[in-house]
Protein backbone atom coordinates (compact mmCIF):
# COMPACT_ATOMS: atom_id res chain seq x y z
CA UNK A 1 0.00 0.00 0.00
CA UNK A 2 1.19 3.63 -0.86
CA UNK A 3 2.69 5.56 2.17
CA UNK A 4 2.45 8.67 0.52
CA UNK A 5 0.20 11.29 -1.30
CA UNK A 6 2.04 13.86 -3.00
CA UNK A 7 0.03 16.54 -5.25
CA UNK A 8 0.26 19.99 -6.54
CA UNK A 9 -3.08 21.29 -7.17
CA UNK A 10 -4.21 24.73 -8.55
CA UNK A 11 -7.37 24.90 -4.89
CA UNK A 12 -6.17 23.57 -1.89
CA UNK A 13 -9.37 21.54 0.16
CA UNK A 14 -7.47 21.50 3.68
CA UNK A 15 -10.12 18.97 5.73
CA UNK A 16 -9.62 16.33 3.38
CA UNK A 17 -5.94 15.47 5.28
CA UNK A 18 -7.29 13.79 8.05
CA UNK A 19 -9.02 11.16 6.66
CA UNK A 20 -6.22 10.47 4.44
CA UNK A 21 -3.95 10.42 7.38
CA UNK A 22 -5.75 8.09 9.62
CA UNK A 23 -4.73 4.79 10.09
CA UNK A 24 -5.55 1.87 12.59
CA UNK A 25 -1.74 1.25 12.96
CA UNK A 26 -1.66 5.22 14.39
CA UNK A 27 -2.23 6.61 17.77
CA UNK A 28 -0.51 10.42 16.21
CA UNK A 29 -1.75 12.61 13.45
CA UNK A 30 0.31 16.03 13.01
CA UNK A 31 -0.80 18.58 10.86
CA UNK A 32 0.70 21.85 9.28
CA UNK A 33 -1.21 23.98 6.73
CA UNK A 34 0.46 27.01 5.90
CA UNK A 35 -1.71 29.82 4.77
CA UNK A 36 -1.20 33.37 3.60
CA UNK A 37 -0.78 36.00 6.07
CA UNK A 38 -1.96 39.87 6.08
CA UNK A 39 1.29 41.40 7.09
CA UNK A 40 4.36 40.80 6.38
CA UNK A 41 7.17 42.47 7.65
CA UNK A 42 5.28 45.40 8.22
CA UNK A 43 3.52 45.75 4.78
CA UNK A 44 -0.33 44.83 3.61
CA UNK A 45 0.16 42.07 1.29
CA UNK A 46 -2.21 42.20 -1.84
CA UNK A 47 -2.08 38.53 -2.80
CA UNK A 48 0.49 35.63 -3.50
CA UNK A 49 1.55 34.16 -6.54
CA UNK A 50 3.05 30.60 -6.55
CA UNK A 51 5.14 29.07 -9.54
CA UNK A 52 6.26 25.87 -10.06
CA UNK A 53 8.78 23.54 -11.68
CA UNK A 54 6.26 21.14 -11.53
CA UNK A 55 8.12 17.47 -12.36
CA UNK A 56 11.07 18.33 -10.71
CA UNK A 57 8.63 19.70 -7.39
CA UNK A 58 6.71 16.48 -6.93
CA UNK A 59 10.12 14.58 -7.15
CA UNK A 60 11.72 16.26 -4.91
CA UNK A 61 8.00 16.23 -2.10
CA UNK A 62 8.08 12.46 -2.93
CA UNK A 63 11.67 12.30 -1.77
CA UNK A 64 11.28 14.29 1.34
CA UNK A 65 7.97 11.84 2.30
CA UNK A 66 10.03 8.86 1.63
CA UNK A 67 12.77 9.79 3.77
CA UNK A 68 10.65 11.03 6.67
CA UNK A 69 8.71 7.61 6.28
CA UNK A 70 12.13 6.02 6.76
CA UNK A 71 13.33 7.94 9.43
CA UNK A 72 10.51 8.08 11.74
CA UNK A 73 8.78 4.80 10.63
CA UNK A 74 5.27 7.04 9.44
CA UNK A 75 2.26 5.00 8.59
CA UNK A 76 1.18 8.03 6.25
CA UNK A 77 2.73 10.95 4.70
CA UNK A 78 0.55 14.17 2.68
CA UNK A 79 2.44 16.67 0.95
CA UNK A 80 0.56 18.91 -0.78
CA UNK A 81 0.91 22.59 -2.68
CA UNK A 82 -1.48 24.82 -4.17
CA UNK A 83 0.43 26.90 -7.08
CA UNK A 84 -1.18 29.79 -8.72
CA UNK A 85 -2.67 33.24 -7.15
CA UNK A 86 -3.46 32.60 -3.63
CA UNK A 87 -5.31 35.66 -1.60
CA UNK A 88 -5.42 36.50 2.47
CA UNK A 89 -5.98 33.58 4.58
CA UNK A 90 -6.16 31.26 1.29
CA UNK A 91 -4.27 27.63 2.48
CA UNK A 92 -1.04 27.33 0.20
CA UNK A 93 0.60 24.01 2.57
CA UNK A 94 -0.93 21.04 3.89
CA UNK A 95 2.23 18.47 5.05
CA UNK A 96 0.91 15.93 7.35
CA UNK A 97 2.37 12.74 9.19
CA UNK A 98 0.52 10.13 11.00
CA UNK A 99 2.73 7.46 13.26
CA UNK A 100 2.02 5.27 16.15
CA UNK A 101 2.78 7.63 18.84
CA UNK A 102 3.48 11.66 19.03
CA UNK A 103 6.72 12.07 18.95
CA UNK A 104 6.86 10.75 15.82
CA UNK A 105 4.29 12.83 14.18
CA UNK A 106 5.41 16.06 15.18
CA UNK A 107 9.03 15.85 14.31
CA UNK A 108 8.34 14.47 10.82
CA UNK A 109 5.56 16.55 10.36
CA UNK A 110 7.90 19.43 11.00
CA UNK A 111 10.75 18.09 8.84
CA UNK A 112 8.48 18.13 6.14
CA UNK A 113 7.47 21.42 5.86
CA UNK A 114 11.30 22.70 6.82
CA UNK A 115 12.52 20.61 3.86
CA UNK A 116 10.25 21.38 1.71
CA UNK A 117 10.72 25.39 1.99
CA UNK A 118 14.68 24.64 1.57
CA UNK A 119 14.66 22.33 -1.73
CA UNK A 120 11.08 21.88 -3.72
CA UNK A 121 11.36 24.17 -6.44
CA UNK A 122 8.39 26.42 -5.78
CA UNK A 123 8.78 30.26 -5.92
CA UNK A 124 6.02 32.99 -3.85
CA UNK A 125 5.82 36.19 -5.39
CA UNK A 126 4.11 38.93 -2.92
CA UNK A 127 2.05 40.98 -4.30
CA UNK A 128 2.19 44.70 -2.55
CA UNK A 129 0.15 47.81 -3.74
CA UNK A 130 2.62 49.58 -5.06
CA UNK A 131 5.53 46.59 -5.97
CA UNK A 132 5.82 42.88 -6.26
CA UNK A 133 8.38 40.70 -4.69
CA UNK A 134 9.78 37.38 -5.32
CA UNK A 135 10.62 36.26 -1.78
CA UNK A 136 13.97 34.79 -0.65
CA UNK A 137 15.53 35.91 -4.18
CA UNK A 138 17.90 38.50 -3.27
CA UNK A 139 20.55 38.60 -0.08
CA UNK B 1 20.49 22.56 -26.06
CA UNK B 2 17.49 24.18 -23.63
CA UNK B 3 17.63 25.78 -20.34
CA UNK B 4 14.26 26.47 -18.56
CA UNK B 5 13.73 29.52 -16.34
CA UNK B 6 11.68 29.84 -13.59
CA UNK B 7 10.63 32.78 -11.00
CA UNK B 8 12.56 35.70 -10.74
CA UNK B 9 15.05 33.91 -13.59
CA UNK B 10 12.71 34.19 -15.96
CA UNK B 11 11.75 37.84 -15.01
CA UNK B 12 15.35 38.54 -14.95
CA UNK B 13 16.21 37.24 -18.72
CA UNK B 14 12.82 38.06 -20.01
CA UNK B 15 11.75 34.36 -21.26
CA UNK B 16 11.12 31.29 -19.77
CA UNK B 17 13.96 29.48 -22.15
CA UNK B 18 17.08 29.83 -23.44
CA UNK B 19 18.16 28.27 -26.49
CA UNK B 20 21.96 27.56 -27.37
CA UNK B 21 22.54 26.26 -30.83
CA UNK B 22 24.62 23.33 -31.05
CA UNK B 23 28.43 23.92 -31.71
CA UNK B 24 30.69 26.33 -30.21
CA UNK B 25 29.54 28.65 -27.03
CA UNK B 26 27.34 25.69 -26.19
CA UNK B 27 28.36 25.30 -22.50
CA UNK B 28 29.43 21.50 -21.67
CA UNK B 29 29.59 21.40 -17.87
CA UNK B 30 27.04 22.64 -15.27
CA UNK B 31 30.05 25.30 -14.11
CA UNK B 32 30.11 26.86 -17.95
CA UNK B 33 26.34 27.10 -18.23
CA UNK B 34 26.51 29.29 -14.54
CA UNK B 35 29.70 31.36 -16.09
CA UNK B 36 27.97 31.75 -19.61
CA UNK B 37 24.63 32.96 -18.23
CA UNK B 38 26.34 35.15 -15.22
CA UNK B 39 28.10 37.25 -17.81
CA UNK B 40 24.92 37.07 -20.81
CA UNK B 41 22.81 38.32 -17.65
CA UNK B 42 25.13 39.94 -14.62
CA UNK B 43 21.27 39.79 -12.30
CA UNK B 44 21.10 36.60 -12.04
CA UNK B 45 25.04 36.69 -10.29
CA UNK B 46 22.89 38.62 -7.88
CA UNK B 47 20.55 36.31 -6.72
CA UNK B 48 21.24 34.83 -3.37
CA UNK B 49 21.51 31.34 -4.29
CA UNK B 50 20.80 29.69 -7.94
CA UNK B 51 20.60 26.15 -8.52
CA UNK B 52 21.10 23.99 -11.48
CA UNK B 53 18.38 20.81 -12.40
CA UNK B 54 19.63 18.20 -14.84
CA UNK B 55 16.50 16.12 -15.27
CA UNK B 56 14.58 17.10 -12.20
CA UNK B 57 17.26 16.51 -9.77
CA UNK B 58 19.69 19.31 -8.42
CA UNK B 59 23.46 18.83 -9.48
CA UNK B 60 26.92 19.79 -8.91
CA UNK B 61 29.10 22.36 -11.33
CA UNK B 62 31.30 19.26 -12.70
CA UNK B 63 28.42 17.45 -14.20
CA UNK B 64 28.79 17.28 -18.04
CA UNK B 65 25.87 17.76 -20.09
CA UNK B 66 24.62 15.39 -22.51
CA UNK B 67 22.23 15.82 -25.68
CA UNK B 68 18.58 15.52 -24.45
CA UNK B 69 19.15 16.47 -21.15
CA UNK B 70 16.21 18.55 -19.36
CA UNK B 71 18.11 21.63 -17.82
CA UNK B 72 16.38 24.07 -15.37
CA UNK B 73 17.78 27.11 -13.13
CA UNK B 74 15.98 27.26 -9.97
CA UNK B 75 16.69 30.71 -8.04
CA UNK B 76 15.79 30.48 -4.52
CA UNK B 77 12.77 28.68 -3.97
CA UNK B 78 10.28 29.37 -1.12
CA UNK B 79 7.44 27.75 -1.21
CA UNK B 80 5.20 26.75 2.00
CA UNK C 1 -12.83 37.93 19.91
CA UNK C 2 -12.66 35.01 21.85
CA UNK C 3 -9.75 33.32 20.80
CA UNK C 4 -9.93 29.66 22.38
CA UNK C 5 -12.27 27.00 21.55
CA UNK C 6 -12.77 24.03 24.11
CA UNK C 7 -15.20 21.55 24.38
CA UNK C 8 -15.82 18.17 25.52
CA UNK C 9 -18.11 16.08 23.11
CA UNK C 10 -19.55 12.85 22.82
CA UNK C 11 -18.63 12.34 19.00
CA UNK C 12 -15.37 14.53 17.22
CA UNK C 13 -15.58 15.86 14.19
CA UNK C 14 -11.97 16.51 13.03
CA UNK C 15 -12.59 18.47 9.65
CA UNK C 16 -14.20 21.34 10.80
CA UNK C 17 -10.82 22.46 13.09
CA UNK C 18 -9.07 24.41 10.17
CA UNK C 19 -11.79 26.75 9.25
CA UNK C 20 -11.84 27.39 13.42
CA UNK C 21 -8.13 27.94 13.90
CA UNK C 22 -7.94 30.11 10.17
CA UNK C 23 -7.10 33.88 10.63
CA UNK C 24 -5.91 36.32 8.27
CA UNK C 25 -3.18 37.35 11.19
CA UNK C 26 -1.65 33.55 10.69
CA UNK C 27 0.95 31.95 8.55
CA UNK C 28 1.17 28.74 10.25
CA UNK C 29 -1.63 26.70 11.22
CA UNK C 30 -0.91 23.50 13.64
CA UNK C 31 -2.73 20.60 14.56
CA UNK C 32 -2.40 16.94 16.48
CA UNK C 33 -5.46 14.16 16.51
CA UNK C 34 -4.80 11.41 18.94
CA UNK C 35 -6.67 8.37 17.48
CA UNK C 36 -7.49 4.91 18.71
CA UNK C 37 -4.33 2.94 18.08
CA UNK C 38 -5.63 -1.02 17.20
CA UNK C 39 -2.55 -1.97 19.17
CA UNK C 40 -0.92 -1.48 22.61
CA UNK C 41 2.07 -2.75 24.35
CA UNK C 42 1.53 -5.79 22.08
CA UNK C 43 -2.16 -6.57 22.46
CA UNK C 44 -4.85 -5.93 20.44
CA UNK C 45 -7.19 -3.41 21.97
CA UNK C 46 -10.96 -3.93 21.41
CA UNK C 47 -12.06 -0.31 22.50
CA UNK C 48 -11.36 2.14 24.59
CA UNK C 49 -13.89 4.18 27.17
CA UNK C 50 -13.00 7.50 28.34
CA UNK C 51 -15.03 9.36 31.41
CA UNK C 52 -14.43 12.76 32.59
CA UNK C 53 -14.92 15.34 35.30
CA UNK C 54 -16.72 17.95 33.19
CA UNK C 55 -16.54 20.88 35.20
CA UNK C 56 -12.76 20.69 35.71
CA UNK C 57 -11.76 19.09 32.79
CA UNK C 58 -13.16 22.55 30.93
CA UNK C 59 -11.61 24.57 32.92
CA UNK C 60 -8.14 22.85 33.30
CA UNK C 61 -8.41 22.62 28.97
CA UNK C 62 -8.92 26.38 29.30
CA UNK C 63 -6.37 27.27 31.38
CA UNK C 64 -3.76 25.47 29.09
CA UNK C 65 -5.51 26.86 26.02
CA UNK C 66 -4.55 30.28 27.55
CA UNK C 67 -1.15 29.95 28.48
CA UNK C 68 -0.61 28.83 25.44
CA UNK C 69 -1.94 32.26 23.93
CA UNK C 70 0.31 34.00 26.33
CA UNK C 71 3.39 32.32 25.62
CA UNK C 72 3.16 31.81 21.83
CA UNK C 73 0.89 34.96 20.89
CA UNK C 74 -1.67 32.81 19.24
CA UNK C 75 -4.57 33.78 17.12
CA UNK C 76 -6.85 30.76 17.85
CA UNK C 77 -6.87 27.46 19.80
CA UNK C 78 -8.67 24.93 19.70
CA UNK C 79 -9.34 21.80 22.33
CA UNK C 80 -11.80 19.53 22.04
CA UNK C 81 -11.82 15.78 23.58
CA UNK C 82 -14.24 13.27 23.10
CA UNK C 83 -15.40 10.94 25.98
CA UNK C 84 -17.22 7.99 25.86
CA UNK C 85 -16.62 4.84 23.87
CA UNK C 86 -14.09 4.69 21.01
CA UNK C 87 -13.28 2.47 18.55
CA UNK C 88 -10.02 1.86 16.44
CA UNK C 89 -9.35 4.92 14.44
CA UNK C 90 -11.65 6.80 15.57
CA UNK C 91 -10.37 10.16 16.92
CA UNK C 92 -10.61 11.01 20.40
CA UNK C 93 -8.63 14.67 20.98
CA UNK C 94 -8.14 17.11 18.26
CA UNK C 95 -5.55 20.44 19.14
CA UNK C 96 -4.55 23.15 17.18
CA UNK C 97 -2.72 26.42 17.35
CA UNK C 98 -2.86 29.35 14.93
CA UNK C 99 0.11 32.09 15.13
CA UNK C 100 2.01 34.65 12.21
CA UNK C 101 5.00 31.82 12.30
CA UNK C 102 5.32 27.93 12.35
CA UNK C 103 7.91 27.96 15.19
CA UNK C 104 5.31 29.22 17.44
CA UNK C 105 2.30 26.87 16.40
CA UNK C 106 4.26 23.69 16.31
CA UNK C 107 5.37 24.69 19.78
CA UNK C 108 2.41 25.66 20.69
CA UNK C 109 0.17 22.19 19.37
CA UNK C 110 2.89 20.14 21.33
CA UNK C 111 2.81 22.05 24.83
CA UNK C 112 -1.54 22.11 24.18
CA UNK C 113 -1.17 17.57 23.99
CA UNK C 114 1.15 17.12 26.23
CA UNK C 115 -0.31 19.13 29.13
CA UNK C 116 -3.48 17.82 28.42
CA UNK C 117 -2.59 14.23 29.29
CA UNK C 118 -0.89 15.37 32.04
CA UNK C 119 -3.61 17.99 33.69
CA UNK C 120 -6.90 17.33 32.38
CA UNK C 121 -9.13 15.18 34.51
CA UNK C 122 -9.91 12.89 31.66
CA UNK C 123 -9.54 8.80 32.00
CA UNK C 124 -9.10 6.08 29.66
CA UNK C 125 -9.86 2.78 29.93
CA UNK C 126 -8.75 -0.32 26.99
CA UNK C 127 -10.66 -2.61 26.57
CA UNK C 128 -9.12 -5.97 25.50
CA UNK C 129 -10.48 -9.37 25.11
CA UNK C 130 -9.88 -10.81 28.27
CA UNK C 131 -9.64 -7.66 30.09
CA UNK C 132 -9.89 -3.75 30.97
CA UNK C 133 -7.39 -1.84 32.02
CA UNK C 134 -7.51 2.02 33.71
CA UNK C 135 -3.99 3.38 31.38
CA UNK C 136 -1.85 4.60 33.61
CA UNK C 137 -3.20 3.68 37.01
CA UNK C 138 -0.73 1.84 38.60
CA UNK C 139 3.28 2.35 38.78
CA UNK D 1 -19.87 16.49 52.73
CA UNK D 2 -19.56 14.84 49.54
CA UNK D 3 -16.69 12.86 48.01
CA UNK D 4 -16.63 12.75 44.23
CA UNK D 5 -14.86 9.72 42.37
CA UNK D 6 -13.78 8.91 38.81
CA UNK D 7 -11.88 5.90 37.02
CA UNK D 8 -10.21 3.62 38.91
CA UNK D 9 -10.93 5.33 42.23
CA UNK D 10 -14.77 4.74 41.34
CA UNK D 11 -14.39 1.00 40.47
CA UNK D 12 -11.78 1.05 43.95
CA UNK D 13 -15.09 2.15 45.94
CA UNK D 14 -17.48 0.82 44.26
CA UNK D 15 -19.36 3.71 43.68
CA UNK D 16 -19.10 7.25 42.26
CA UNK D 17 -19.38 9.12 45.77
CA UNK D 18 -18.79 8.72 49.15
CA UNK D 19 -20.88 10.58 51.74
CA UNK D 20 -19.58 11.61 55.20
CA UNK D 21 -21.77 12.74 57.99
CA UNK D 22 -21.74 15.95 59.36
CA UNK D 23 -19.51 16.04 62.69
CA UNK D 24 -16.78 13.13 64.42
CA UNK D 25 -14.72 11.46 61.63
CA UNK D 26 -15.52 13.83 58.90
CA UNK D 27 -12.07 14.74 57.54
CA UNK D 28 -11.29 18.62 57.98
CA UNK D 29 -8.39 19.06 55.70
CA UNK D 30 -7.25 17.54 52.34
CA UNK D 31 -4.39 15.44 54.21
CA UNK D 32 -6.71 14.10 56.28
CA UNK D 33 -9.40 13.14 53.92
CA UNK D 34 -5.94 11.08 52.10
CA UNK D 35 -5.58 9.23 55.08
CA UNK D 36 -9.55 8.47 55.80
CA UNK D 37 -10.10 7.32 52.33
CA UNK D 38 -6.66 5.18 52.10
CA UNK D 39 -7.32 2.99 55.54
CA UNK D 40 -10.62 2.66 54.18
CA UNK D 41 -9.71 1.70 50.63
CA UNK D 42 -6.01 0.12 50.82
CA UNK D 43 -5.98 0.23 47.10
CA UNK D 44 -6.33 3.82 46.62
CA UNK D 45 -3.19 4.11 48.38
CA UNK D 46 -1.57 1.42 45.66
CA UNK D 47 -2.10 3.89 42.33
CA UNK D 48 0.53 5.81 41.02
CA UNK D 49 -0.98 8.56 42.04
CA UNK D 50 -4.07 10.28 43.32
CA UNK D 51 -4.78 14.26 43.60
CA UNK D 52 -7.69 16.24 44.94
CA UNK D 53 -9.62 19.13 43.09
CA UNK D 54 -12.21 21.38 45.49
CA UNK D 55 -14.18 23.40 43.31
CA UNK D 56 -12.68 22.30 40.50
CA UNK D 57 -9.10 23.04 41.14
CA UNK D 58 -5.96 20.70 41.90
CA UNK D 59 -5.28 21.25 45.47
CA UNK D 60 -2.19 20.87 48.27
CA UNK D 61 -2.70 18.77 51.28
CA UNK D 62 -2.73 21.47 53.58
CA UNK D 63 -5.93 23.10 52.36
CA UNK D 64 -8.72 23.18 54.97
CA UNK D 65 -11.97 21.74 53.80
CA UNK D 66 -14.95 24.32 53.97
CA UNK D 67 -18.67 22.98 54.00
CA UNK D 68 -20.28 23.58 50.91
CA UNK D 69 -16.82 22.77 49.24
CA UNK D 70 -16.96 20.11 45.75
CA UNK D 71 -14.20 17.75 46.19
CA UNK D 72 -12.85 15.18 44.25
CA UNK D 73 -10.82 12.53 43.99
CA UNK D 74 -8.55 12.63 40.64
CA UNK D 75 -6.46 9.45 39.98
CA UNK D 76 -3.74 9.10 37.04
CA UNK D 77 -5.67 11.53 34.58
CA UNK D 78 -4.55 9.50 31.14
CA UNK D 79 -6.94 11.94 28.24
CA UNK D 80 -5.68 12.06 24.77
Amino acid sequence: MNKTIIEIVDSLEVSKVYAELSDPQSGGICVFVGTVREVTQGETVVALEFETYRNMALKEMEKIALEAVEKWQLNKVVIRHAIGAKKVEDPVVVVGASAPHRDACFEACRYLIDTLKERVPIWKKEIFKNKTVWVSAHP
Amino acid sequence: MEILLFGIAKDIVGKSKIQFAAGEGQPTSVKELRQTLESAYPDLGRLSSMAVAVNSEYVRDELILKPGDEIAIIPPVSGG
